[in-house]
């Protein structure tokens, strides 16, 4: 399975307006918060993690997706809410904590929902798995359409939730797809130190499901694999486990000082950078043009533009509307 | 119940059977509306709550699950943010340690997260309470624990009749409910019952409002609060108390979230004095918080100082004669009474 | 590996000693239950799971095991309780809710702790796990000896506590040993309809440790097995997870009316009751004489008769103690 | 810290550095210590806790743990029943619905459960508290949830001193003990942090008695009652009723379970009003405990109907203006104090 022209073009825009973005809030991030760094302050407070670097695997399983589709994602979410289509202005007005937020403010970087596309995301580890496992299991009792897919990084499989959720989904067959983001660390924790195995796609033979490895942070490898996964979920064969290598290029979270990282790591992170890497393969490869590439660059520098300038310039929520939305 | 004129033809039932045809009338009106949890299907549910449903059905909506609380109720929350409108049984409320994130983290704080665009509509029933030696895992209430945490409205029935009620009205409401049934009101036999929870139960469908508690004796001179098999403790002392001309109202609060304060502060007001009697732990739970809605609203109406019959601070022990040493009672109510009078 | 004939004459003494104590418990549970049955009355109130038909796991692993040793069980533990030597009286009057009972009557049947031979077990789904990892942990950090066996029901695989549980145990190389008695239902719910794998051996390659099916429900084979990965574990090579195929012969508790069982089983599962198999093969493979199984017998129905009559004879707690012994 | 005389050349050290302290000289006494959480190890903990012990003690004692916070929670109550005392770090207490089952029904249970025969030392470090804008799954405090259920100690302090001196107590205890340690007293910068909280820290060990509150301020009109960082709100607040000619007494709680109610009795004896502080949920919690603990004990002591000044019963949300006006603060203690004079 190969990607179109046009879903090529879609994964690398995809993939810039979510890097764009990052590069943009992360130097808001310390706005307010020199010469003193005190993570309450500035425009975006609070705790940031940033998905620079694993925008692979977003566009690679997203592009499969449409918006009725579901999807659940984690702590570290911006580069699957773009990919899923997440409106960007109320996604970036809900991390700045605006009214025009997607929650109007009461969710936060961490807690992103939005369900015209059937996006949502949360704080605590491999939490997603289960909303999803249920959302497919909504579309299969009443016979409606659509996949669901469980994001969650490498660290999260060793939670007991993800295990309960896989049973559940191959138990009961469902449409349903769980994707590992394997950037090797939890915070400061390497995966060798915490995973009893090397890769977690063995893991599928605990459910009876199949499971796929993707090595190389490659967003077509990503598309080949997570596209079989998905076609079969929609067949009606069940669930999928698949997990893909992929990096993250800054700490766990901003702020993070990194010295756990062993030497050399970053530099070889940069270099092997899955931008430029896609760039380079769409000109050479698959006929794009530099100006092709320059102008979607340019579009996605606009984009993230714009989200910013509407979220600084919406308001702030009302104080006292944090006592409402608690029921429906 | 007090209060009911029950005609001696009119249809009693069990709460495991009100809450079954509760159940049974949705999910003939509502499609979206589907059962998950252990043993709830063939076996109808270890406390009988879901018997006759596999029959009507069928396995797809009244569906067994492995045992995987964490799993099966973050896929309700799933579900009913996806349009259906999921009850999931929690066995035994003790359990809710294995899975309480997928409930207070997801379940109860989703709508909030998402500034409201969602609905949660969903149902989570459990099982409460001991007195038949089940252990320490296994008789807990846990009214407080749950009742603490913002984000799920929490309800306990005493009888039958508020049972249907309260569970239709739960299935209907776009809120989480969280539904905590006691184990010694349930009508099983196997488990003893206690006969006054058995009541009349209309056959239509209805509800009753979640977050309205209930005068269910009227008196003067004392009131009583309580939920769940308190209610019957503290009708029963009521009964003695009456004997020794003490006349007690007894407050059933049906709902701990949203707790009705105005009926508990009138009834304070009238009496002069306040008894909560409360199955779950002493400290930090429901018998401080009725206590505290009081006094922090007016603490002139209080005549005495408030008294609390509660289970004491101690895990529960399986010895018969230890448990029922802990468990709140009608002679502790009336003893209550005794001390607050002194 | 093959049991020496005294291991055979101690394993054979033990299920029988274990299906005598329950027969007996069995009996005496309905008195004051009937003609009304309630589980609050008589003198052994609340829930009664028995272990009948499940001897052979209990003796074929704890065979290998010493006081020193840890195991954690379930709420299906009396099997496995006697297999690892907890003192039989004291073990009876808890069960009885007495004084003189393990805890004094705060246990109860669920929760059999004997720290002399390091056995405990309680009453969540899978919740021995974690607790016997960290016993093993304790003794690598300490340099002690001991190996850790948790025994599960077959639907406890499918709770999170398992996987986080074997998880640690491999990645930290652990003495440890999980033992899962499938006995193919989880109350009313079969294992087909729960594990979305037929046996749950193959689950240890989520973990990187080796896993085996031991069918038959057989002693001999389950003393084989065990014995190859408690040796493992002592050598420090790390744990092993071991599922044994199982029955059980009674209801889940007693009262179960076991409505969801197919036509037939119950008549199957008696006629292949280990016991009397154990039995013959004793005296047609292993040259034992019927006079010494007769006599093992006899001194397993006076052994119980005796902690019967000890738990019957000793005095009940003091109602007030109920509030002592809950900090140390 | 009020009431401590702190020589200027004395040393002062952070909440963090205190815990991190305490731990190291225990462990350099007793290798039965050791610690166990996600990135206590090479990190040194998210919450600077357990800086400097990788490095003296090494990846044994000090042991990064996978995300399985059940796995490893019930593994330390294994270890400590085979004679180790672990200390876990659950690294936010929002997460312990992931793991409750392993907190409250094993750690919690097994001694009484083994009928005093088993010991479980063990400590339970966990971080609380919002303020930074961390989110609703981040943010909570929870104090009301533990301390409801019966077998575990609590402990929250309120500055470096009491926190070295509570951690050596709870390394030493026997019985388990969740140590709750408020993230803006916690002295990491990137937190901000109260500066009352680092104080002065003797270099040798200490134990601060586990169950007893302190009067860290002496007053006539009114008992502001708090915990954790309300302590350092009830103090600004009290000296700005000072300037209002109102004398305010401020009980720092230390210690949940036991709950030093007779401090708490003590003091509102003396002054007949009570604010109580916390930045725990409002209903069902630890605010309700404190004045029923005080009314049912003596209804004439209070001149005024107490005053709860807690969080809302709503999820926390993001937005810095939305939490900040949920946030307990002196300026409501306050206010607390208007309507209650009023
Ligand atoms: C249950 C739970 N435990 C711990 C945490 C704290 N935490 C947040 S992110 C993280 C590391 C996650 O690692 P991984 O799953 O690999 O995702 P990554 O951060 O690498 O994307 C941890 C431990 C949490 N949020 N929830
Ligand atoms: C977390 C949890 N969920 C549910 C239960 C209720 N329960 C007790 S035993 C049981 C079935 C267990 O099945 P299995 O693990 O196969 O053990 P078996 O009873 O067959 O020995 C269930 C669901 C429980 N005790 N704990
Ligand atoms: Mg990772
Ligand atoms: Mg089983």
């Amino acid at each position: 399975m190969t990607p179109s022209r046009d879903e090529l073009a879609w994964m690398y825009r995809n993939m810039v307006l979510s890097r764009r973005l990052e590069e943009t809030i992360s130097k808001i991030y310390f706005e307010g918060k020199t010469p003193v760094f005190n993570m309450a302050n500035g425009p975006i407070p609070g705790e940031m993690h940033l998905s620079n670097g694993q925008e692979p695997v977003a566009v690679g399983v997203c592009a499969h997706l449409t918006a009725e589709d579901i999807v659940t994602a984690t702590h570290r979410p911006h580069h699957q809410a773009i990919a899923k289509g997440v409106d960007l202005d109320a996604m970036v007005a809900e991390i700045f904590g605006k009214a025009t937020g997607l929650s109007g403010g009461r969710g936060g970087h961490m807690h992103l929902f939005d369900p015209k596309v059937n996006f949502a995301c949360s704080g605590i580890i491999a939490q997603g798995l289960g909303p999803a496992v249920g959302a497919a299991l909504s579309r299969k009792l009443r016979g409606l359409p659509g996949v669901a897919v469980a994001f969650l990084g490498d660290g999260a499989a060793n939670q007991g939730a993800f295990h309960e959720a896989m049973n559940l989904a191959a138990v009961w067959k469902l449409p349903f797809v769980c994707v590992i983001e394997d950037n090797s660390w939890g915070i400061s924790v390497p995966k060798s130190a915490s995973t009893a195995v090397a890769r977690n796609d063995v893991r599928a033979a605990a459910y009876g499901i199949p499971g796929h490895y993707v090595a190389g942070n490659d967003p077509l490898a990503i598309y080949e694999v997570a596209g079989e996964a998905i076609a079969r979920a929609r067949a009606g064969a069940g669930p999928t486990l698949i997990e893909c290598e992929t990096y993250r290029l800054a700490g766990h979270f901003m702020g993070d000082a990194e010295g756990y990282r062993p030497k050399g790591e970053k530099e070889a992170l940069f270099a092997a950078d899955p931008i430029p890497k896609m760039r380079a393969r769409l000109l050479a490869e698959f006929g794009f043009s530099e100006d092709e590439l320059v102008a979607a660059e340019g579009a996605a520098a606009d984009r993230v533009a714009a989200a910013i300038r509407f979220a600084r310039d919406s308001a702030d929520p009302r104080p006292e509307d944090a006592l409402t939305a608690v029921f429906a | 119940m007090t209060g009911t004129i029950v005609k001696s033809n009119e249809r009693k039932l069990t709460i495991a059977r009100s809450m079954a045809e509760a159940l049974a009338q949705e999910m003939r009106i509502d499609p979206t509306v589907f059962v998950m949890g252990e043993d709830i299907g063939t076996l109808g549910g270890v406390y009988g709550n879901t018997r006759g449903l596999i029959e009507e059905f069928g396995p797809e909506r009244v569906r067994d699950t492995p045992i995987s609380e964490t799993g099966f109720i973050g896929a309700a929350v799933g579900a009913a943010q996806d349009g259906m409108r999921p009850v999931v049984e929690l066995m035994f409320v003790d359990f809710f340690g294995v899975c309480f994130d997928a409930i207070y983290n997801l379940m109860a704080k989703n709508i909030y997260f998402s500034g409201g665009h969602l609905k949660v509509p969903m149902v989570l029933m459990t099982s409460t309470g001991g007195g038949y030696s089940d252990g320490g895992q296994h008789s807990q209430c846990l009214y407080g624990t749950f009742a603490h945490l913002p984000g799920m409205k929490v309800v306990a029935p005493s009888n039958a009749y508020d049972a249907k009620g309260l569970m239709t009205a739960a299935l209907r409401d776009d809120s989480p409910v969280v539904y905590m049934y006691h184990k010694g009101l349930q009508g099983m036999g196997w488990l003893g019952t206690e006969p006054g929870a058995t009541v009349h139960v209309p056959e239509d469908s209805y509800t009753v409002e979640i977050g309205k508690a209930k005068v269910v004796r009227e008196g003067r001179d004392v009131t009583i609060v309580s939920l769940g098999i308190g209610v019957h403790h503290a009708l029963k002392a009521a009964d003695t108390l009456a004997q020794q001309n003490v006349s007690a109202e007894v407050v059933d609060l049906r709902s701990l979230v949203p707790l009705d304060r105005d009926t508990i502060r009138a009834s304070v007001a009238k009496t002069g004095r306040l008894i909560v009697v409360d199955e779950d732990y002493h400290s930090f739970g429901v018998s401080a918080e009725v206590i505290a809605s009081v006094v922090e609203h007016d603490l002139s109406v209080l005549k005495a100082a408030p008294v609390r019959v509660a289970y004491p601070d101690v895990p529960i022990p399986y010895a018969r004669v230890m448990e029922q040493f802990c468990l709140p009672s009608p002679a502790k109510i009336v003893a209550a009474w005794a001390q607050m009078a002194a």
